[in-house]
């Protein structure tokens, strides 16, 4: 085994070897030894990563005869495998204190490690095959931790409902990856090059991107994401932020090289349907964690409509800044529900995640709204801010892409980007203002001393911190300069020159854009607004638009009725099965039996008559023959005895 | 002397003979055989054959007809009913037999075969024993393997389960 | 001719004393007196019960079959005491001269199974029928190990005539004699309890436990009794007799006891030889050897084995059926098939 | 009277005979199996009665190997007949008839 191997093999075991110790120890120890796993992972991937700048690790073994599987670590890989390791190493820290008391929390770790550990294999694996495995190792352990605390059933038919999505998409992603290795003979990614077009590689495309956006959650498929809110609030940051949803974004770009344009297309406008259709959704609702659900959504849209215009390097860009400050907006809002949790311990029926019950924690959680207001602007895409330098790669990819095709599409994914643009910084401030501002809608009396510990605070500020532009680039206002990009994408990532001024429009109206979006924000939801007191009573929004955001364009509804559309069809053919198919089988039989009947009177009287006869007839000459030679043994001996005598005499005489 | 022991022991094998064929008594007509083997260990004790009558008393006498009685109680014990037999085809098979007793007669009668003179005394359980385990130490092992394969034979029949 | 009248007169004495002997043993043994009552020490005990007996009434039930029934005690006595024929008395008498002597006795005293069976049989009574089966079983299981451990003896002594067996355990045997089969000790000069057999060849001890074990199922004492165990088949093959046939019965079992016991003595404790040895000066062998000292020691020899019998008989419970089979054929007879071999291999290699 | 060979012979061709007779009329199995035991000791009377003459003894010999037989076959034909006692319920021969149907 060369260093190449154990590195690896440490970066990627070591959680779920802590896991699994935690998991079996069980008890406060066991957790301690979780976290210095993790850590060990983090370390590790960071060597990993050091070790892999000058040359790409490819590891290949003989899996069964014929079949080779294998590992390929390139910079993208170990860059994103050290992302990943990093904030799963964040998670764990937080969750020591978030989940502590809970009497499962090894089984929570177990779970923790193994998802780690899957994300992590999924990242490295080079063969199609082993990234299927991962990619359904991903899913799985997601669907446990999903569904950690299974005992509340609204919480466990989440979990199911998120994993059976998964499932329809991965379907998908198996058409693909078996149309690639069976029919097209591409085995293995990192040798993946410009093919030629063919229905088939077209066909394969649509299955690959059907499965990333399964797992990115984008528009068919977005449903889950938000169900998957069920589970813990640190699993969410880790699922949502940087590490499952992007595995959809990072197949994309893995796989870039042989989508077809038409697959592009379709890509680039369902990333962008999905980015608008969220940040709409996300408008009006009241769940602090659904909120930002439906954002992470609406990010990911972004990042795929990226991919689906060309402009992949600002899509991991993106993906990269979006994993800070998405985890860090999580677990800040991991710890304000912690908070009310705390502050109304005593009182069951109590949403501690409802926003209309908030309001006024900048004074209880100093720290706390100091991270989400970093995070918050980040991701509105506010200048100085990370967020604010890869949407603008993003949103002038779009432009580019646009004005390069010149058709109709390509316009209205434009527009639909800017429109999210102005749209995100409106709900990330409505919430921000709910939340942080004004005073508290139902606790009287701040409960003092809430803050997080001292190791929650270090988190959420490192996560805060990391979203300030200076940690991605030097240049606050350059999309394209990406401080890792030079490492990820050799020398093509500056555009060409010819699109300087698109690029300054689409600057100009981003930041225009953010700024109302604040602004208007501001307007309706500042304290003491009319809009904001009405949230006491707990109405739900009115209108088409309202119930349409509120409900998430009622996408949910959709899969329900599919599915009883389903049921009724199926439950259709069994009644024709039964009646009508049935019936004539049933008939057919009878007929038969009757035919049947009929033959066999025949067979009987004609046939078996004079066998019948043959044998009466042998058997009368038998009986009169046996009167003969009776069977009896004396008999027969007499006989014998009299032959003797008859012998003796005449030899005899 | 001799010869009217002879002829003493001859009535002692030829009349519980004669009753075994008339009677239709199974368990007298065991006994009597048993009667006429002794009958006929005493012939050979006056034949100079005393080993010979004594395997006959042991072998016969003990074991076969022990054996025979067993057989007749094991066969007939459930109810207390006559233990009788029937007789078929009497006349053929004395006739036959009459028949066949005349002509061994005849035979014997023109054979001439009347050895009279006699052997010196010898140690007979001295000779035979060596001779078992010399001259017919093959035949000897045969029937000993004989004996153990039908004793192990019949206590396999007889055994109480109906699996033959 | 001889042994008619001396073993007959002899046998019938032996059996009003070995009555008496057995009461009072058993009175012993069981912490009690016994017969007290008629005579000094309840001597006469026996011959009034013998008195009582023979003026029973012969009591013949209506459904035997007569024949068999009258003939099955003649069977069983008269086999038994054929036995006896070859049995010899002294070095001067024999008994019946037959080259074959300890196989006919085998043989002839096999033949009291038919007496016992035919005495069962002609009861026409189910548990005379039972206690005859039984005992048939029984006594045809027994001969194997009996025989087997005969043959033992045999085999050491190379002879089948009792009488060649009796003078090659004292001082005037055609062989030489070694005292525990080693050469070293030659013992034919000193006679004596030396040269019995037991002594010359040490495994004839567990032969002989066999032997005793196997004679004492013969002649259905107890602990092997069950063909005529009281409690449950009231008495066996005997049930339906009285008087005096009963009487033949009970003697028929006090002669097998004597006769299995003087062929113990004449086959493994030196038939009629003197238990003494010559000792320097003493020359008490050839003091105490002698025609009616020959007669003594047989009798007193074999009086010791009968009294050992009787306090087994008052000292162990009874077998049950099966137990009695499998201790035949699962102990007795591997064990005297392995005894054979042993002495075998003992006189082939170390004589 | 002097008891010659031919003595012997006469009886041994008797019991024979007896044997036969027996075999050929008597209808229970236990009866016919004494008649083939006399059959065989009338064999058995001829060798002994032969090797009186003969001085190896081999007659003697011959017939203790035929009783050992008599015993096995006696034994297996016992074992035989208690099985078809127990299936027919019968030890008469004309009962063994299942073959003939």
């Amino acid at each position: 085994m060369d260093t190449a191997q154990t590195y690896f093999l440490l970066t990627i075991l070591l959680p779920l070897l802590g896991g699994m110790f935690t998991y079996t120890i069980g008890g406060k120890k066991g957790i301690n030894v979780a976290v210095a796993a993790m850590g060990g992972g983090f370390v590790m991937s960071l060597i990993l990563l050091l070790s892999v700048i000058d040359q790409p690790w490819v590891i290949r073994w003989k899996w069964v005869p014929g079949i080779e599987l294998g590992w390929n670590i390139d910079t993208t890989a170990a860059v994103l495998m050290s992302l990943v390791s990093f904030i799963s190493l964040l998670v764990h820290l937080f969750s020591k204190h978030y989940m502590f008391g809970d009497k499962a929390i090894d089984r929570y770790y177990g779970k923790l490690g193994f998802f780690t550990f899957s994300m992590l294999g999924l990242l490295a694996s080079d063969h199609f095959l082993l990234l299927f495995i991962f990619w359904e190792l991903v899913g799985f352990s997601s669907f446990l931790l999903i569904g950690f605390w299974f005992d509340d059933i609204q919480k466990a038919q989440g979990a199911r409902k998120a994993f059976m999505i998964n499932r329809v998409a991965d379907a998908g992603l198996l058409i693909g990856v078996i149309l690639l290795v069976v029919e097209l003979d591409v085995n293995f990614i990192s040798e993946l090059k410009e093919m030629p077009f063919s229905p088939m590689l077209q066909l394969a495309g649509f299955g690959l991107m059907i499965g990333a956006f399964g797992k990115s959650a984008q528009f068919p498929f977005f449903g889950w994401l938000p169900k998957a809110m069920a589970g813990p609030t640190p699993v969410s940051a880790l699922i949502h932020a940087a590490t499952m949803v992007a595995a959809g974004v990072y197949l994309l770009f893995r796989t870039q090289e042989i989508l077809t344009p038409d697959v592009l297309a379709v890509t680039a406008f369902v990333g962008g349907l999905t980015a608008l259709m969220a940040a709409i959704a996300a408008l009006t609702q009241f769940d602090i964690k659904k909120v930002l659900a439906y954002s992470t959504i609406s990010q990911l849209g972004y990042m795929v409509m990226g991919v689906g215009v060309g402009a992949y390097e600002s899509s991991l860009f993106h993906l990269w800044t979006h994993a800070f400050f998405k985890a860090g907006l999580f677990l800040t809002a991991g710890a304000v529900i912690h908070y009310y949790h705390h502050a109304h311990h005593h009182c069951h029926r109590f949403d501690a995640q409802d926003m209309r019950n908030m309001g006024g924690l900048r004074k209880i959680l100093p720290v706390t709204f100091i991270a989400f207001l970093i995070n918050g602007m980040a991701l509105s895409g506010l200048p100085f801010f990370s967020g604010f330098l890869s949407k603008e790669g993003i949103l002038s990819g779009a432009l580019i892409w646009a004005v390069g095709h010149g058709n109709a599409v390509g316009y209205l994914v434009v527009v639909m980007a800017f429109v999210t643009a102005a749209l995100t910084p409106f709900y990330i401030g409505r919430q921000i203002l709910l939340v942080f501002f004004g005073e508290s809608r139902t606790v009287n009396k701040p409960v003092e001393g809430m803050e997080p510990i001292f190791s929650v605070k270090l988190t959420l500020l490192i996560l805060a911190v990391a979203s300030i532009w200076i940690f991605s680039a030097l240049n606050p206002f350059d999309g394209h300069g990406w401080w890792l990009g030079n490492l990820l994408f050799d020398d093509h990532v500056m555009p060409d020159t010819s699109h300087q001024f698109l690029l300054h429009v689409t600057m100009a109206l981003s930041v225009i854009l953010v700024i109302s979006g604040l602004a208007l924000s501001y307007r309706k939801y500042k304290p003491d607004s009319a809009v904001v007191l009405r949230f006491k009573t707990k109405q739900r929004p009115k209108g088409l638009l309202g119930k349409l955001s509120f409900n998430a364009w009622y996408i949910e509804d959709i899969y329900e009725k599919i599915s009883d559309g389903f049921l009724n069809i199926s439950k259709t053919s069994f009644q024709i099965d039964k009646k009508i198919i049935d019936r004539s089988i049933d008939l057919f039989g009878v007929s038969t039996v009757v035919f049947a009947k009929a033959m066999a009177i025949v067979d009987r009287e004609i046939v078996d008559g004079l066998v019948n006869f043959a044998a009466w007839v042998s058997r009368t000459i038998g009986n009169a023959y046996t009167k003969v030679h009776a069977a009896r043994v004396q008999n027969q001996l007499l006989w014998l005895v009299l032959f003797i005598i008859v012998i003796v005499l005449w030899l005899q005489f | 002397m001799s010869s009217w022991l002879i002829i003493g022991f001859t009535l002692v094998i030829v009349v519980p003979i004669l009753y075994m064929i008339f009677t239709s008594n199974i368990i007298r007509a065991a006994y009597a055989f048993t009667l006429s083997l002794l009958g006929l260990a005493a012939i050979y004790v006056l034949l100079k054959a005393e080993l010979m009558a004594v395997v006959q008393i042991m072998i016969y006498a003990g074991g076969v007809v022990v054996l025979l009685i067993f057989g007749i109680m094991l066969t007939r014990r459930q109810k207390g009913m006559e233990l009788v037999t029937l007789h078929r085809d009497v006349a053929l098979g004395a006739g036959f037999c009459m028949i066949l007793y005349a002509l061994f007669v005849s035979w014997i009668g023109e054979s001439g075969l009347a050895f009279t003179e006699e052997l010196v005394e010898l140690n007979q359980v001295k000779t035979i024993g060596i001779s078992f385990l010399t001259n017919h130490i093959l035949s000897f092992e045969i029937i000993a393997f004989l004996l153990l394969v039908a004793l192990v034979g019949a206590a396999f029949l007889a055994k109480k389960t109906d699996s033959i | 001719m001889v042994t008619f009248l001396f073993f007959l007169p002899f046998l019938l004495g032996f059996v009003v004393i070995g009555v008496y002997a057995e009461r009072k043993v058993a009175g012993f043994i069981q912490n009690r007196l016994g017969p007290m009552e008629v005579g000094p020490v309840g001597l006469l005990q026996t011959i009034a019960d013998l008195l009582k007996m023979l003026q029973k009434e012969d009591l013949r039930p209506r459904a035997i079959d007569q024949v068999l029934f009258l003939v099955a005690p003649i069977l069983i006595f008269g086999s038994i005491f054929t036995g006896f024929a070859v049995i010899p008395a002294n070095q001067e008498f024999s008994g019946s001269e037959i080259s074959a002597g300890v196989f006919f006795l085998l043989a002839i005293v096999s033949l009291d199974v038919l007496g016992i069976l035919m005495a069962g049989w002609g009861s026409n009574n189910k548990y005379a029928l039972y206690g005859a089966m039984r005992s048939a079983a029984q006594i045809v299981s027994y001969e194997i190990p009996l025989g087997l451990s005969v043959l033992a003896v045999v085999m050491v002594n190379q002879s089948l005539d009792l009488q060649e067996i009796s003078f090659l355990q004292g001082m005037s045997g055609k062989y030489s004699s070694y005292f525990l089969g080693i050469p070293a000790l030659e013992v034919s000069e000193l006679g004596g309890f030396l040269t019995w057999n037991v002594f010359t060849m040490p495994v004839l001890w567990i032969v002989f436990i066999v032997y005793f074990v196997a004679s004492l199922a013969e002649s259905n004492r107890t602990p092997f009794d069950l063909p005529e165990s009281e409690s449950e088949l009231i008495g066996g093959y005997h049930t339906e007799y009285s008087g005096f046939r009963w009487g033949v019965f009970m003697l028929s079992e006090y002669a097998m006891m004597l006769l299995t016991a003087i062929l113990a003595v004449i086959l493994f404790f030196g038939s009629w030889n003197t238990p003494f040895p010559n000792m320097g000066g003493f020359l008490l062998a050839e003091w105490t050897s002698g025609p009616v000292w020959g007669v003594f020691w047989l009798i007193s020899k074999s009086i010791v084995l009968v009294f050992i019998q009787m306090v087994i008989r008052w000292t162990y419970p009874r077998l049950r059926v099966d137990q009695l089979m499998s201790l035949s054929w699962k102990y007795l007879t591997p064990l005297a098939i392995l005894m054979l071999f042993v002495v075998g291999i003992w006189k082939l290699w170390l004589l | 009277m002097e008891i010659t060979l031919t003595y012997y012979l006469m009886l041994s061709a008797f019991l024979l005979c007896a044997g036969l007779l027996i075999v050929l009329i008597k209808k229970n199995a236990v009866f016919v199996l004494l008649g083939i035991e006399l059959m065989l000791n009338a064999a058995n009377l001829n060798l002994v009665a032969f090797s009186k003459f003969d001085p190896s003894l081999d007659g003697q010999i011959f017939a203790i190997f035929s009783v050992v037989v008599a015993a096995a076959e006696a034994a297996i034909a016992l074992a035989i007949l208690l099985n078809i006692y127990k299936t027919y319920k019968s030890s008469d021969l004309d009962d063994l008839d299942t073959l003939n149907y």
